[in-house]
């Protein structure tokens, strides 16, 4: 009985979810699509980060580079070498991971701390490089995105196509190639997480000499997981170099990488879901505060003097994470479930003649 | 000085997170006493050591019931009104700051009391005690040997000028010439008016020190008496000295466990091998 | 060979500030083991402080007050956020610092604007010549200052009661509560040290040779980091050298960039995280930092 | 199993989804653009009332400065528009976007306002123009980016006003020539930023130092770069005669600061982004004052011209108390550009994108009331190859004066542009 | 098929301190040997050194063929030499069932790819082997905890997770470390009689570090005596027992102490 209800409620949940991101693109405008794939490039970029930073306890500071890496090397590969896009995608993720591998003689020996300050030279080297290597990057000004085709189809707006009544545009498109991706992205990384190399992650984070012993190559795994957090890092990069339409160097900072921090701890350490939540709210808070300015109180239009939306957004995810940690172990996900625990307690509460559920243990 | 009212520990309940760790624990020094309590390796002896100074929240670790007091005032668990009070704990393994000279360690012993003038009388104390620290003063004391470490972690102590002393096995790891050194030494701040209580594994010479002594058994007080009578009990002969039990006459069992030794273990259940 | 002793009288002088930075930032990883990413918004405090109070208060006032403020709000943070955070793990802290950095930086930056801040210092545009180089005035100052600092910090830590309980709960923070020290109180001052230091250093990067302190200032602290980790997390020589190198490298690959064309310009801004890569991956430990051995 | 049924009926809810979802969706495909009751073809961003127009601005970035100004002046032009009566009897209504020179937030902004827009009269940042370079023109949205590099002509739908950074520079050296005694065979430094702001200006000064015969000592540096102290070495080892600066105020500030101290006495020519008033408090004062000049294409705000004077007054009563810089004249007369297209869009009964566009791509004399007359009607060249020398000058208003009037030098007259 | 393990004059010096000197001894194939000592002894030194976590100044510790004082810990693991720790070391927040997994690491093949992809033969893997942990989980008894977090179980029943996670890597040679310390009477003699089923059921050789001589005495084959990082008596428990020098090292000189 409670084990069919939860089947129910969880079918009814994804159900719910599944077709609120199928019929998104015919009812938001554009702006929305395009935060809503930035927010899914986010949550991409932040799994990976997770893997690394949550679940291995290994910090970095130098995430973005892996996603510069991942944007620039698609649009290299498409545009100069001249691969099919898909091909070239997947060649970016790779040698994103290849350039974490080139790290690995850093990130297998360091830890915490000391490995997160070391990754800040990813992102001052990288960012010398992109500003530098003009015929490859463009320097400054960056090069343009040139958009995915997939077996002929397009991911732009030229060709224009209309599905059941609806304009559907390069965003429009890209919505599903993201919703796709992502799903896989966050169900690769729930294997890896649940299986063999998890259990190996999650011991090198609580006791690094436990692991060693139990027959973990420690260092090895260290430099791994680092790897396959930079493919992760070079699939957001990609995605947000398609919805961007444009590799700009500014872009992949120092900022960015602690955003993706920002992500990680609100959403929850060390598992995919905090990681998506963490990822829709750090990349949803500013646009929204932009966007409904003029209702919200304390915050300023922009040009009006006071708080700029920009700037209550910053505030606003500073004084999460502090909060997070300090209030809420766990993150939003963790906030999540102990209210689910709490939930069906004040429903026996309220009905208390409902058959109490059998213990579901054992 | 607060009257006669030593050292009380009453009722007291320790618990690491889920894990209890002592219950129920009474135990007294009397002022200018030394008391010794006994037991197995994680009986709790150190534990109550850490609930007296208030180092238990190192180790996530907190008083769940009961109370600690000291010549007549609770101490509320924080180390440094501990110190203050003139209680004073000289940890487990020596633990010296190894990377800091021997000046600078009986320097830092001193850090908890506010007279800069009873320092100056305090390693004067502590140099007539341990002359070795004066000779060494300058040396990293890291590079000590045990013996020497040991006698640099008591003087750190002395340094606050202590009036109850808490030892945890002061002779752990310590050749037999040096522990009866360091037990000579004991007898000797006692003598100059400082309570000690002690925490040893060595029986024998807990015993020989001490005027009264606890035994500890899985967090709980499991007997306690005069150490002349303990000394003498069958029981704790058999338990902590292993000698002389009559039934079985068993020459030198130490530590034995108190199952009865004619119980061999037997095999329980059966695990096949594996075949990969 | 005028212009390489200009170079690295200048290098020096900026290392020695980049210095008093990393050295706060060991002396909090010395007592609290917190990596503290909120060197930046601290110095941009002090500097704001400064800022808007010299017209008012006269320069040397307002430099006790930017110090003093800034102090405490390195102590405010380690009272209200550090103290209260149950967390596991020291990186979590590190991410903690994080927030509050983008919390300040952000709300500085907003009370900065878009102006540029003299901080009224009596040194203004002077400089010296010796022999056929010319350096700053304030790069004099901010050498001596930060070499009287840095040796006077030394010798604290060396001789005072509160070095010894620095140093002893660096090594062992539970037997040094044994000794009566109060871990609060010490891991409480590291972090006033910390920002009373970065209030200072702030000085010296928004005095000549930069206009001022606009809000791109917090960009310098950034130094301190590969300083820092390159001199070893928790070695106070070790922020010294480290900032020193970083000082020095910047300021070369800077001055011969045109003869480093190869390298491609603006190196000197990414040459102190190359160097410090270097460094960590002969001496994971930073130069002078020690190597923790694994207790089990 | 349980599953598997879950997962189908999630498939199948998904499907009926999709099926009701064109129904209610104002997405739905709507029709072209509308003629409103008037006579006038509407499109994005004009209503029967209102015509809307974005502002695309840095207000929290290290360009915050000159969007505040930008802003406030282009708000009060609209403001002072509408009191007037409006264009086209409708009034104009003012969204700004602040990206904090964010290239990613600048898209967003954009893929917000963009669609509600009738014109954009401003886009800070080049980096964040360029990236959207190709939807503007596919939008045929009406955009006057604050910014000056050659690498934002050739677009029909942006519109750089006046001189590019290139042309400045050349002008800036023919003036050192005429003026400062520098002659073949000297050593001209340039100091300028990362990015097609320092290397247009690059482009400008080698062109010269090629006609001229000088030659050019080039130091890059990026924008958080504070200390120009090993830059000014580098210049003093090279013995250069004058230094052309194309970086932000602060960078100017220090150079001029270090090298009037270090005893390094050459003139220096800034372009229009190397200046800005407030430096005037800063120590780097009397070093500005001594012997740097600024080259731009539009009057600063000390120019004794009637409609100069007029919006100083405004700004001051409408911003009491503000920094006034010359930024606010060029906000101003970019949202006059603006108006302008619009009222001559409204006389052809077209405020489509388009209609806009055409109208404002019409006009071959643009006169705002101050500067130099624009000819928009080519893309692919600058409006104007005319730059003032102007002085900075702790009295003036805006803090600088005007050297030498607008004037286009024989170099800058036949200096062919690179576009794009 | 179960090697022996010869540690021959292994010495170990920190910053200046011997924590070993010159220690040797031989775990015969089968047995269950016991290493004693005083605290402070240099037993938990030695089992650093055998399961590759510190490294020995000079000697060498032989399993096999195999040199142990070169190898890192995951290689001595793959040698099939697995230990447990005095102070608990699993993941509090994984469930026992993942803990015990964690064991199975050396025998398993599973990696990024096949694990992040769910392939067949990832989930072979993973039933297969989740079976033998019930297995062993219903062994050490444990099994009722599978599910559970590691940090909500009470500390005794987390030492035989300890225990049963060793046994997972399906060892040739098992390290002990304290395996009762901390337990009360009845615990102590539940898991004496486990580790003696552990030895019946599987046949391999068991080195374990305890103080309880009780334990020591009924279950070890022979035994090893340190003291001050050097060995001061090696033989069978009874010999031992009887040692001159292991009384005076465990009782301290009560000649000399004044009474």
């Amino acid at each position: 009985m409670s084990r069919r209800s939860r089947w129910i409620t969880l079918g009814a949940v994804w159900g719910v979810v599944v077709v609120a991101a199928v019929v998104a693109p015919f009812y938001l405008e554009g702006f929305w699509l395009q935060t809503g794939l930035f927010a899914m490039s986010a949550a991409v970029g932040a799994i990976g980060i997770n893997l690394l930073t949550g679940a291995t306890g290994q910090l970095s500071l130098g995430h973005a580079f892996f996603l510069a890496v991942g944007a620039y090397a698609y649009v290299y590969l498409s545009t100069d070498v001249g691969l099919p896009t898909p091909l070239a995608a997947v060649v970016a993720v790779i040698l994103a991971g290849v350039a974490g591998g080139l790290f690995s003689p850093i990130a297998g020996r360091l830890k915490g701390a000391y490995l997160g300050i070391a990754t800040l030279a990813l992102i001052f080297g990288g960012q010398h490089v992109l500003f530098n290597a003009e015929p490859l990057t463009g320097g400054y000004n960056g090069r343009a995105v040139p958009p995915m085709e997939l077996f002929g189809f397009v991911f732009a707006d030229s060709p224009g196509l209309v599905l059941l009544n609806v304009p559907f545009g390069a965003l429009e498109r890209l919505w599903f190639l993201g919703l796709l991706v992502l799903a896989a992205a966050a169900a690769f990384a729930r294997g890896v997480l649940r299986g063999r190399p998890g259990l190996a992650m999650n011991t090198i984070r609580d006791h690094e000499i436990a692991a060693g012993v139990m027959g973990v190559p420690v260092a090895r795994y260290r430099a791994g997981v680092f790897v396959l957090s930079s493919m992760y890092g070079g699939l957001a990069g990609v995605l947000v170099a398609l919805v961007f339409q444009r590799a700009v160097p500014d872009y992949f900072g120092f900022l960015l990488s602690l955003d993706y921090l920002a992500m990680i701890v609100i959403g929850g350490l060390g598992s995919v879901a905090g990681a998506v939540i963490g990822a829709v709210f750090v990349s949803l808070l500013p646009q929204l505060l932009t966007r409904y300015s003029d209702a919200l109180p304390l915050v300023a239009e922009p040009g009006s003097g006071g708080v700029s939306p920009a700037e209550a957004a910053r505030i606003l995810y500073g004084a999460a994470v502090v909060t997070v940690v300090l209030f809420l172990p766990g993150g939003l996900l963790g906030l999540a479930t102990r209210l689910r625990r709490v939930i069906p307690r004040i429903k026996e509460l309220r009905w208390p003649n409902s058959a109490p559920a059998p213990a579901s243990r054992r | 000085m607060a009257g006669e009212a030593g050292l009380e520990i009453a009722d007291l309940a320790v618990h690491y997170g889920p894990v209890r760790a002592l219950r129920g624990i009474r135990v007294t020094v009397p002022r200018g006493a030394v008391v010794a309590v006994l037991g197995a390796n994680g009986a709790g002896k150190t534990t109550l050591l850490r609930a007296v100074s208030g180092t238990l929240r190192f180790h996530r670790g907190g008083v769940t019931s009961g109370t600690v007091s000291f010549g007549g005032s609770r101490l509320n668990g924080s180390p440094a009104t501990a110190v203050a009070r003139g209680v004073v704990q000289v940890p487990e393994g020596r633990r010296v700051f190894a990377r800091m000279t021997v000046a600078e360690n009986l320097r830092a012993g001193a850090l908890g009391v506010r007279d800069r003038a009873k320092a100056g009388e305090a390693r004067d104390r502590v140099h007539a005690l341990f002359p070795i620290l004066a000779e060494r003063a300058h040396q990293r004391a890291g590079l000590l040997s045990g013996g020497e470490q040991q006698m640099l972690s008591i003087g750190r102590a002395l340094m606050a000028n202590p009036s109850m002393l808490l030892l945890d096995e002061p002779t752990l790891g310590l050749a037999p010439k040096m522990a009866a050194r360091i037990a000579a030494t004991i007898r000797e701040i006692n003598a100059q008016g400082t309570s000690v209580l002690l925490v040893e594994q060595n029986a024998a010479m807990a015993l020989g020190l001490a005027s009264h002594a606890y035994v500890l058994e899985v967090g709980e007080v499991a007997l306690s008496g005069p150490a002349a009578e303990l000394a003498a009990s069958d029981e704790v002969r058999r338990r902590y000295l292993g000698v002389g039990t009559p039934e079985t006459d068993r020459p030198v069992g130490i530590n034995a466990e108190n199952a009865p030794p004619d119980d061999p273990p037997r095999p329980v259940r059966t695990l096949s091998r594996w075949t990969a | 060979m005028t212009t390489f002793l200009e170079l690295l009288v200048n290098g020096i002088s900026v290392g020695a500030v980049y210095a008093l930075i990393a050295l706060g930032f060991v002396v909090i990883f010395k007592a609290t083991e917190v990596v503290n990413f909120t060197h930046a918004s601290l110095l941009l405090a002090g500097g704001f402080l400064v800022a808007k109070l010299h017209p008012a208060l006269g320069f040397w006032l307002a430099l006790a007050a930017g110090v003093a403020g800034a102090a405490l709000v390195g102590a405010l943070i380690e009272f209200l956020i550090i103290r209260r955070a149950r967390v596991g793990s020291h990186g979590v802290l590190a991410i903690v610092t994080i927030g509050v950095d983008i919390l300040l930086t952000t709300e500085l930056t907003r009370e900065i604007g878009t102006d540029v801040l003299a901080l009224g210092d009596p040194w203004r545009d002077q400089v010296l010549h010796l022999g056929p180089i010319t350096i700053a005035e304030t790069r004099i100052v901010a050498l001596g200052v930060a070499a009287a600092l840095i040796t006077a910090f030394l010798l604290a830590f060396k001789f005072t009661g509160w070095g010894v309980a620095m140093r002893a709960t660096a090594e062992d923070a539970e037997t040094a509560a044994l000794m009566g020290v109060r871990l609060g109180r010490v891991s409480l001052s590291a972090w006033a040290v910390a920002g009373a230091l970065a209030a200072i250093a702030a000085l010296f990067l928004c005095v000549f040779p930069t206009p001022g302190l606009d809000r791109s200032t917090t960009a310098a602290a950034m130094k301190a980091f590969p300083a820092a980790i390159l001199g070893g997390l928790d070695s106070t020589t070790g922020a010294l050298a480290g900032g020193l190198i970083v000082g020095v490298t910047e300021a070369l690959m800077s001055g011969y960039q045109s003869q480093l064309a190869f390298l491609g310009r603006g190196i000197g801004d990414a040459a102190p995280f190359l160097v410090m890569i270097v460094i960590l991956l002969f001496r994971p430990a930073g130069i002078f930092g020690t190597k923790e051995l694994a207790r089990v | 199993m349980a599953k598997f049924g879950t997962r189908a009926r999630i498939a199948t809810l998904a499907v009926l989804a999709l099926a009701a979802a064109s129904c209610a969706s104002d997405k739905a495909v709507g029709g072209a653009p509308a003629t409103g009751g008037d006579g006038v073809k509407t499109g994005p961003g004009v209503t029967a009332t209102t015509i809307t127009v974005g502002v695309v601005t840095d207000l929290t970035g290290p360009y915050a400065s000159l969007g505040k100004s930008l802003t406030q002046a282009q708000q009060l032009y609209f403001e002072q528009a509408n009191a007037a009566g409006g264009a086209c009897g409708r009034k104009y209504e003012v969204i700004v976007r602040d990206h904090g020179y964010d290239t990613q937030k600048a898209v967003a902004a954009y893929t917000e306002i963009g669609p509600k827009s009738a014109a954009i009269p401003q886009f800070i940042g080049s980096p964040m123009v360029t990236a959207l370079k190709q939807r503007i023109d596919t939008d045929k949205l009406l955009t006057i980016p604050m910014a000056w590099a050659t690498s934002l002509l050739g677009s029909r739908a942006i519109q750089v006003t006046g001189t590019t950074y290139d042309i400045d520079m050349i002008n800036g050296v023919d003036f050192l020539t005429k003026e400062k005694g520098i002659k073949a065979g000297d050593k001209v430094g340039h100091l300028y930023f990362e990015g097609d702001y320092g290397e247009s200006a690059l482009n400008g000064s080698k062109y010269a130092a090629d006609k001229l015969g000088l030659e050019i000592v080039e130091q890059k540096i990026k924008a958080t770069d504070q200390d120009m102290s090993a830059q000014v070495a580098a210049f003093k080892a090279a013995k250069v005669k004058a230094v052309l600066v194309s970086v932000g105020p602060r960078q100017a500030a220090s150079l001029v600061g270090v090298a009037l101290a270090g005893g390094m006495d050459v003139p220096f020519v800034g372009s229009n982004s190397a200046y800005s008033p407030q430096l005037l408090g800063t120590p780097a004062a009397p070093a500005l004052l001594k012997d740097f000049y600024v080259m731009t294409a539009g009057a600063p705000v000390s120019a004794p011209m009637p409609a100069m004077q007029k919006l100083v007054a405004d700004y001051q009563a409408k911003y009491p108390g503000q920094t006034l810089d010359n930024a606010v004249p060029t906000g101003w007369s970019a949202a006059m550009i603006v108006d302008e297209a619009v009222k001559k869009a409204c006389a052809a009964k077209d405020l489509s994108h388009e209609g806009i566009l055409a109208a404002h791509r019409s006009q071959s004399t643009f006169e705002g009331g101050f500067g130099t007359p624009m000819d928009f009607t080519f893309f692919d060249k600058p409006a104007s190859r005319a730059s003032y020398i102007l002085k900075p000058d702790k009295a003036a208003v805006g803090g600088s004066v005007v050297l030498k009037e607008a004037a286009v030098s024989d170099l800058a007259k036949d200096y062919p542009v690179p576009v794009g | 098929m179960i090697p022996e393990l010869v540690v021959s004059d292994v010495t170990v010096r920190f910053a200046g301190l011997v924590a070993l000197d010159a220690v040797s001894f031989t775990v015969r194939p089968g047995s269950t040997h016991a290493l004693i000592g005083p605290n402070g002894a240099g037993k938990s030194t030695c089992f650093n050194v055998l399961s590759g976590v510190y490294r020995a100044t000079s000697g060498s510790v032989r399993f096999g063929d195999a040199e142990l004082t070169a190898s890192r810990p995951h290689q001595v693991a793959a040698l099939g030499v697995a230990r447990t720790f005095q102070n608990i070391a699993l993941s509090p927040r994984l469930t026992v069932r993942d803990n015990l997994m964690l064991g199975r690491h050396r025998l398993t093949r599973s990696g990024f790819v096949s694990a992040g992809l769910r392939l067949p033969s990832a989930r072979r893997e993973a039933v297969r082997h989740g079976a033998r942990v019930e297995e062993i989980a219903a062994f050490v008894g444990v099994a009722d905890a599978l599910p559970t977090p590691v940090g909500l179980l009470p500390y005794g029943t987390q030492k035989r997770v300890e225990l049963a996670r060793a046994l997972c890597m399906e060892p040739r040679l098992l390290l002990l470390d304290e395996p009762v310390a901390g337990m009360n009477s009845e615990e102590r003699r539940e898991m004496a009689d486990l580790i003696v089923s552990v030895r019946e059921s599987l046949g391999i050789s068991i080195l374990l570090v305890e103080h309880d001589m009780g334990i020591v005495m009924r279950i070890a084959d022979s035994v090893t005596v340190l003291d001050f990082g050097k060995r001061i008596a090696d033989g069978e428990p009874d010999e031992i027992q009887r040692d001159p020098e292991v009384i005076r090292a465990y009782l301290g000189d009560i000649e000399e102490s004044p009474s």
